[in-house]
């Protein structure tokens, strides 16, 4: 019918136009799948700053926002999505104001809550992909664990400083997740947040817009079961701009939640059996 | 005796007089990544008060990759890899932040 | 006196003391740089849109805004600063309304206008750093030129599907200009503009985003002339994301522009005795 | 006889095939870097008429970069610099777009 032969609006075709031609991209066929992707984005921060723009200007169909903190003048050298006349805004709000007014074809949804082990299972099941844009420990346990569970891909990155890393969890259920990585949390007297240690917004920045150039790879299929080996990127901004890829180890059977006998089940993450406030330790991260 | 480069990265060098790169000689045989960890623990951290920063329990702490000529070590045989000259070993501390 | 104690508002160390403690910025003394510093960025397309909120949210106390071209839709996967609501408007007038709410206490000063031999150096004068996010070899000579006779160093950046470069030109002085690397331009028809080749947003804001982090590094001093070695940068996003340093040459004697006997000068320019479009050829290129 | 790796950058993958590294053997004693982008242009460019956009008057076309190991060959001696086993030699097509 119709649609086959025009699967796309004129107005569709000339605001895509310049990235349909690209090589690797898939021309009109790679634009739908854009169109028909559904990616959540956890924390509209520093890292999300730059991620939700850049995915609603391609043309991700639906874009979900999950921050319950509101917009503060001490985060906007960093977070250059919203702006001063927003301070006390929540952020997802502020985000979704923006994103509408770049490109009025991408449905955006707002989630302004605190990502726990009771809601997060019915935020991630309409997605495709999910972002990890947060900044503690516990966060990304939670978010790995839950996607490992869903069987779904994770884009998750972290900076602080002038310094950044970046990795795929759970690549199509057979790459590593966050606890083959990390089977032990660090001590939380170890972890730096963004207000203690500080951090440069264009280096964040760049972590964060890696993020969306890694999330279009997913959607349109750059990375197969075939070609995809686990890694970790580590950037660093000061004295020198480097960007180096780390091998990494790949699944391991000894996971506890993507292992050969998993604990960290969906169960045991809804009834509040795994404890993340525990296991992570007692500290108070502060939002970054 | 083996020659090899130490990296610390993720703000690890703080406690390495903020020095990202170093170059390490280890005297002995088969020097393996354990044995270099007892070397940097003993004579690489200035302030003792930092060890808990980088060992925990005997071996590294949870939080610290380690990576061996850009490979995660676990893909190398960890703690008993046996060092050869010209390695870069790195260490960098997982980042939260975001 | 009380402003060498206080030198700068509470406002100001609320808004960025976050990047104020990152190890490296220098602290206050740094902040007071970042405010002292005028920036001339040229262009706010796909480049700009990075650079310039950035910038401002690091609070650069002037952002001078070079574009003399409109906001169309086709820009606005990778030109993310603008918005659909602003299709028609100036680029260099729609950034300008973003970072004045994004951080008032920047001077943002637009030129909307085509840089040409006539009027560069009266724009240049005013500024301590020159940006060049244009598009086309034509301008690229032009702004080299300008800022070698000027005594300017320039951040330089392009990118074209999903690579990218970056360089710093006339570093202090004894740096190479554009053209000691290029001295024949290329041919006209090697030239692919993003309108032609195409372009992923995240991936031209990678590059965008490293030019900011290279602007701080040079207003906060970290470079110097006894550390810096001339460079090119080489990023590309597809199919790995990879950055790689390359090594350049250093200021060429032979340099028609920063050699020793130089005929690219002020008065050559400024009289029209260089023709930028006889030089690069006639083609018309597309803005992209 | 010297082995090294062709890099194409830039777009210029575009006239060999899309492949953007190549190993590369030429015979011959000293083989200069000359020698290797006449090699290029008489057997790895497929299609003649992409000869313009590698080479121009004898030598490489005005816009495209070439790096011995990563270093501009402008350091190491330009179209003299004799090959050595393992030498990675990258051509870039200089970018315009922003
Ligand atoms: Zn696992
Ligand atoms: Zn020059």
């Amino acid at each position: 019918g119709l649609e086959k032969e025009f699967p796309m609006s004129l107005e569709e075709y000339r605001r895509y136009g310049r990235q349909m031609i690209v090589e690797g991209t898939g021309g009109v066929e790679g634009q739908v799948k854009l169109r028909n992707a559904r990616i959540l984005v956890v924390g509209a921060g520093g890292l999300g700053c730059p991620v939700l723009p850049y995915l609603a200007g391609a043309g991700v169909g639906q874009i979900g926002i999950v921050d319950n903190d509101v917009v503060d003048t001490s985060n906007l050298h960093r977070q250059v999505l919203h702006d001063s006349t927003k301070v006390g805004m929540l952020k997802c709000e502020s985000a979704k104001q923006v994103l509408n007014k770049l490109n009025p074809h991408v449905t955006v949804v707002t989630y302004p809550l605190r990502l726990d082990g009771s809601n997060a299972f019915e935020i991630f099941q309409g997605y495709d992909y999910v972002l990890d844009c947060t900044d503690t420990p516990l966060a990304r346990y939670l978010i790995s664990d839950v996607a490992v569970n869903l069987g779904m891909t994770v884009v998750s990155a972290s900076g602080l400083g002038t310094e950044g890393q970046l990795t795929i969890l759970n690549f199509c259920n057979v790459g590593p997740c966050y606890r083959c990585f990390y089977p032990k949390p660090p001590s939380p007297n170890a972890v730096s947040s963004c207000q203690e240690g500080g951090v440069i917004g264009p280096c964040i920045g760049l972590v964060g817009t890696m993020m969306a150039v890694e999330t279009l790879k997913l959607i349109l299929g750059i990375y197969t079961a075939k070609n995809f080996q686990p890694f970790l990127k580590a950037y660093s901004g000061f004295p020198d701009q480097t960007l180096r890829t780390f091998k990494m180890r790949g699944r391991q059977d000894s996971c506890e939640c993507s292992g050969k006998n998993p604990t960290v089940t969906r169960e045991a993450i809804e009834s509040g059996e795994i404890n993340y406030s525990v296991f992570c330790g007692s500290r108070d991260y502060n939002v970054c | 005796m083996v020659k090899v480069k130490v990296e610390f990265m993720g703000g690890l060098d703080v406690i390495f007089n903020k020095q990202r790169m170093h170059q390490v000689l280890i005297d002995g045989g088969e020097v393996t990544i354990k044995d270099l960890i007892d070397y940097i623990v003993a004579e690489m951290i200035s302030n003792k008060n930092d060890i808990g920063v980088f060992v925990e329990n005997g071996t590294i702490r949870p939080g610290i990759l380690t990576l061996i000529n850009d490979a995660d070590w676990e893909l190398e045989g960890g703690e008993e890899y046996v060092l050869e000259d010209g390695d870069i070993i790195s260490f960098t501390s997982t980042l939260h932040g975001g």
